[in-house]
């Protein structure tokens, strides 16, 4: 077994939202640096590995937080504690909120792109920022980590696609109205959500993406996408990239 | 370094046969960070085109049973930067040769790869991919017809002395006509084989998962396959041949060794376990023993004695 | 029976897609010992020749990663007691027609077979295998080029008022100027794909696994190959297709209809589980549920929209 | 699941010679009506399963004896007592001795060919016959089951390749030494020793074969063989054939 290549004890694996579970495991965190860095999951008769982000660490182990959209996350869900996880670790480069010098920074998260925010939330506290969290999710059944957010200081905001708890529309919407498009933000969620807060937001910031990945560590070339300076792989240069690289455009 | 997993490419003696395969190894210093590369047969380098590449729109991968479809295109920062940026990057933590992969989309951008690859010392083999099934290069590739290998193999022939090795797509209804074609231009060797083309579609919505539809399907899935060819081109040719597909464990090496090769590139299974290349060369020795196996080049082609 | 589980091959309606494929449920009636195989969609019946055939030496079945390789080589009594024997003991336990599998080595071979197999009305579609690749039929199939296609096509058309299907090997350059020429000479449908040519090594002697070394390679394994192939047909031509290839499950169902089949034949799946089919059937209605699919017969070709 | 698809459990599983193992199954015997009838063992992770014969059985389980040759009968060899077996039942035709109206029958057994003559031992005691049973192995290592048979009443001679212990050389060496070459026979083992039984025999005999099969219940034609009265499947005519229908030639 490589030394890349890590077996993690299951402490807690439990249903925090519709289909999102919430695993605590125990093992070598000494290779976390930055929040927003990722793993990649071993899973039973799949060949693939399943990319999941880093929610929260400590000496001990860290905490995911997946949604079972599918076979491996489904095989993710039925362990038990006292299970083994295999993970790949070590991957992405992760946010870095010591690059700006404001104080009072944004987070934005959308639905399974929350859990990573989390841990930066906890950074930024630790750096003397303090974060403004909006969080988005499609409906009231699928709201998790609201209290957590709290809990830590955080000032968080919420909006639900159907209204059914928060702001009723989408996390850009909450950053109009409450006047946050002037802040250095940081943001995990579906791309158009991505694209949403990139396009409101008179900041720079920083972006984390997904894409479906052979490797999760720069070998493979599937997950690349064009940037101002050039191809970057979300895997190895990413999963965070500077609002400055994207290639959007504002309309 | 155990002597008896010697074999020899073309006058080019390898410590062992396992070499990572084109596209999924990149340029190599990535998997410094896993491991000490030097205990590679050699690697085979990312897929090299004249010009920059980004390649295919993503999702570019998509995962199948026991195996995965690629639809990266190519992605590579063209030929001068992979001399001038790639080359030095790799040869800080690697010092033997390398299988240089290149790749075109005309004879004339063949020629000028091959010409500037063979320029460079740390080229031990140059390996010619003629069959990349991802790109759009306007109709079919050059890998699925005889004369077509044959004139990219004489052109290449013509402007380098380092030993041409051309990579073969399996898509073709008659392989052997193709490595023996390759054979009589000149070819000095025979990389075989590249991915299958397949294709998956997405449960809940039906569209393709690949952005182009279709990609290269590699991995464990294909070796059925990629032995069955290698055993059909060692019948056919006298060339060596670096036998390619599926291969993800030492008992993998073993049997496509005796269906005819003389050297393996292990492909999708160093992206699913960045350590699958270490531990084969590792666990090879005695896997030798248990199969009473003296020296790993006494089998090669066994199963047609 | 669940009426969203409908399809129509060519006017004749299914209760379902799902149909054991030829080679994998001989002649159906050993099957009825495991269940009322009268669920079927319908049945294709163990490839049949002019005269019996013992077919290959065995060892004829090698293991693969998520397939298997078999050279069984078309065994079979010959199409007399097909007639005689098999459909008469197949009739006591199961009332729908089947789709009978015929394989040839000369025209006349394919041109007799098909007459006979027109006079019975248990035949509701003539599946004429022009692909077999474990028969040395004194070199290529009939199946790798599209002239010698058509050829066949045309003459077992001439013959019989039943709709024909010709099934295709997947061993070629171009299955989809075969498949066109099918079209062109008056083919009512394609089935697709047979097995591709595969090989597997002992590792402890070193020889091949199979008697004949090579033989055609199935399962789950292939059905990255078979799914781009029934895409690539299904955009091609308009005749409707039946999707074979490594399917094993729904989910696997669904996906090759989305790529283009009307009806799938499931193979390999069949050795290894004999509910597979029954299990398939039973499970579809509740998955269909899952995905939002109203009826079957409306995904066909989804990934094209 | 389908009903031919059992699971047994495993009471226990030992190691009873070099490389041979022997596994008790707790569960459904009611399919076996002959000996020398086999199952189909589900392996994970492999496509087929591993045909075993039934070596013994009564009305709670069955007995099963295999040799660690690959992957499959590894696996099997390092299940504990206690997991489960999944087995597709059923299969194969079996030995019928009650075609023979002689009391006094020989059965020869070689390697992991003896495992099904001790169920056919009992039956042919049952049926009120006297087995003479001759057991042929490599080597002094991989001898097991002597005493068993011993122990049912059997006349038990042995036969090592190597002279280890019993007579040196083959079962057909101790036929033509003991003068059993009269005796309706019952023969199960590798191909050579078959061929050896019944070059040397005068009588009549049932041999069970082997062949690498697809599918064991007669779907694939896989295991098929050429015999006086045309093709035989193994796995469903057989596995057990009549020496008169073999195509062998005595010289
Ligand atoms: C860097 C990164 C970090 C991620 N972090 C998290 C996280 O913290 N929590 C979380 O729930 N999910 C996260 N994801 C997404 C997660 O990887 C996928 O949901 C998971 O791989 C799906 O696996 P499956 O076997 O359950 O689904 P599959 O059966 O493989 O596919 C089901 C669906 O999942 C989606 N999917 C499949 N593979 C990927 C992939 N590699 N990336 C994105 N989507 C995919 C596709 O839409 C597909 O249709 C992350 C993805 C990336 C790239
Ligand atoms: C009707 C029948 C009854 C059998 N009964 C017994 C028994 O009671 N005890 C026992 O130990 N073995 C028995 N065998 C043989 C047993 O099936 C094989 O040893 C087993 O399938 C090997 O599986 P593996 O995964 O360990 O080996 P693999 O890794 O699949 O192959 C290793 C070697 O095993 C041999 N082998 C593989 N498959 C078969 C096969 N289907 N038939 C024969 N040899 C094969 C080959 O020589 C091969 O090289 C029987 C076989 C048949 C056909
Ligand atoms: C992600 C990926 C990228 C690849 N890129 C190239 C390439 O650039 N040039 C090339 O000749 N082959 C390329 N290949 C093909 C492999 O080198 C190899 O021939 C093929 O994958 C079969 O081996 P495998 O089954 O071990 O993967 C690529 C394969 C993969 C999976
Ligand atoms: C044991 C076996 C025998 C087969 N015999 C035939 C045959 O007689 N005629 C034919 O057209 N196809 C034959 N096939 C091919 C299958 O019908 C099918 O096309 C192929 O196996 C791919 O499907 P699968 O992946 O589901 O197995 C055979 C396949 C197997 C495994
Ligand atoms: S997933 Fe392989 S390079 Fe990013
Ligand atoms: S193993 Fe399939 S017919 Fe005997």
């Amino acid at each position: 077994m490589g030394e890349r290549i890590k077996q993690y004890r299951i402490i807690s694996n439990w249903n925090l939202a519709d289909q999102v579970y919430e695993m605590e495991l125990e093992g070598d965190s000494s290779w976390i640096t930055h929040p927003g860095q990722f793993l990649n999951v071993t899973i039973d008769n799949a060949y693939l590995k399943r990319p999941i982000s880093i929610c929260d660490w400590n000496e001990n182990g860290l905490t995911i937080i997946y949604k079972v959209v599918g076979f491996g996350t489904k095989q993710m869900s039925q362990k038990q504690p006292g299970e083994r996880l295999e993970c790949l670790v070590g991957l992405g480069n992760g946010f870095t909120p010591e690059v700006f010098d404001e104080k009072k920074v944004l987070l934005v998260g959308g639905g399974v792109g929350v859990p990573p925010l989390y841990g930066l939330a906890k950074t930024c506290l630790k750096q003397g920022k303090q974060p403004v969290v909006i969080l988005g999710f499609t409906s009231e059944k699928d709201i998790f980590y609201i209290k957590k957010f709290a809990d830590l200081g955080c000032d968080v905001k919420l909006s639900t696609n159907d209204g059914s708890q928060g702001v009723k529309g989408f996390v850009s919407d909450v950053m109009v109205q409450e006047g946050l498009t002037n802040l250095p933000y940081f943001a995990c969620g579906p791309m158009p959500m991505l694209k949403a807060v990139w396009r409101t937001s008179n900041a720079p910031g920083q972006l984390s993406f997904e894409e479906r990945m052979g490797c999760g560590f720069g070998a493979c070339m599937g997950c690349s996408c064009e940037t101002i300076s050039g191809p970057k792989r979300i895997c190895k240069e990413g999963p965070v990239l500077s609002s400055q690289e994207v290639l959007w455009t504002k309309d | 370094m155990d002597e008896r997993l010697k074999v020899t490419l073309s006058g080019w003696e390898l410590d062992n046969p396992v070499i990572p395969a084109s596209g999924t190894f990149g340029f190599g210093y990535e998997f410094a960070d896993f491991y000490d590369i030097n205990i590679l047969g050699s690697i085979a380098t990312k897929g090299t085109t004249r010009e920059a590449r980004f390649g295919n729109p993503t999702p570019r991968i998509a995962e199948c049973e026991r195996g995965m479809i690629n639809a990266v295109g190519l992605q590579n920062p063209g030929i001068d930067k992979v001399i001038s940026e790639e080359f030095p990057k790799l040869k800080q933590v690697y010092q033997k040769k390398v299988v240089a992969n290149v790749s075109g989309f005309s004879k004339e951008e063949y020629v000028e790869c091959a010409k500037k690859m063979d320029a460079q010392d740390i080229v031990g083999i140059l390996e010619v991919n003629i069959s990349c099934p991802n790109v759009h290069g306007g109709g079919m590739s050059f890998g699925v017809s005889p004369d077509t290998a044959a004139e990219i193999t004489r052109a290449v022939k013509a402007v380098t002395t380092k030993p041409v090795y051309i990579k073969l797509s399996p898509n073709v209804t008659d392989i052997v006509a193709i490595a023996k074609a390759c054979e009589e231009a000149g070819a000095d060797g025979i990389s075989m084989i590249n991915t299958l083309l397949g294709a998956r579609f997405d449960l809940r919505t039906g569209r393709p998962i690949i952005a182009n539809v279709m990609g290269g399907f590699s991995g464990p899935a294909i070796k059925p396959v990629a032995l069955r060819m290698v055993y059909q081109v060692y019948e056919a040719v006298k060339l060596p041949i670096i036998g390619i597909g599926g291969i993800a464990s030492a008992e993998d090496v073993i049997e496509m060794m005796y269906a005819g090769a003389t050297a393996v590139e292990i492909g999708a299974e160093n992206l699913r376990n960045p350590y699958v290349c270490k531990e084969i060369i590792e666990r090879l020795p005695s896997l030798m023993d248990e199969l009473n196996i003296e020296k790993l080049s006494d089998i090669i082609g066994r199963a047609h004695q």
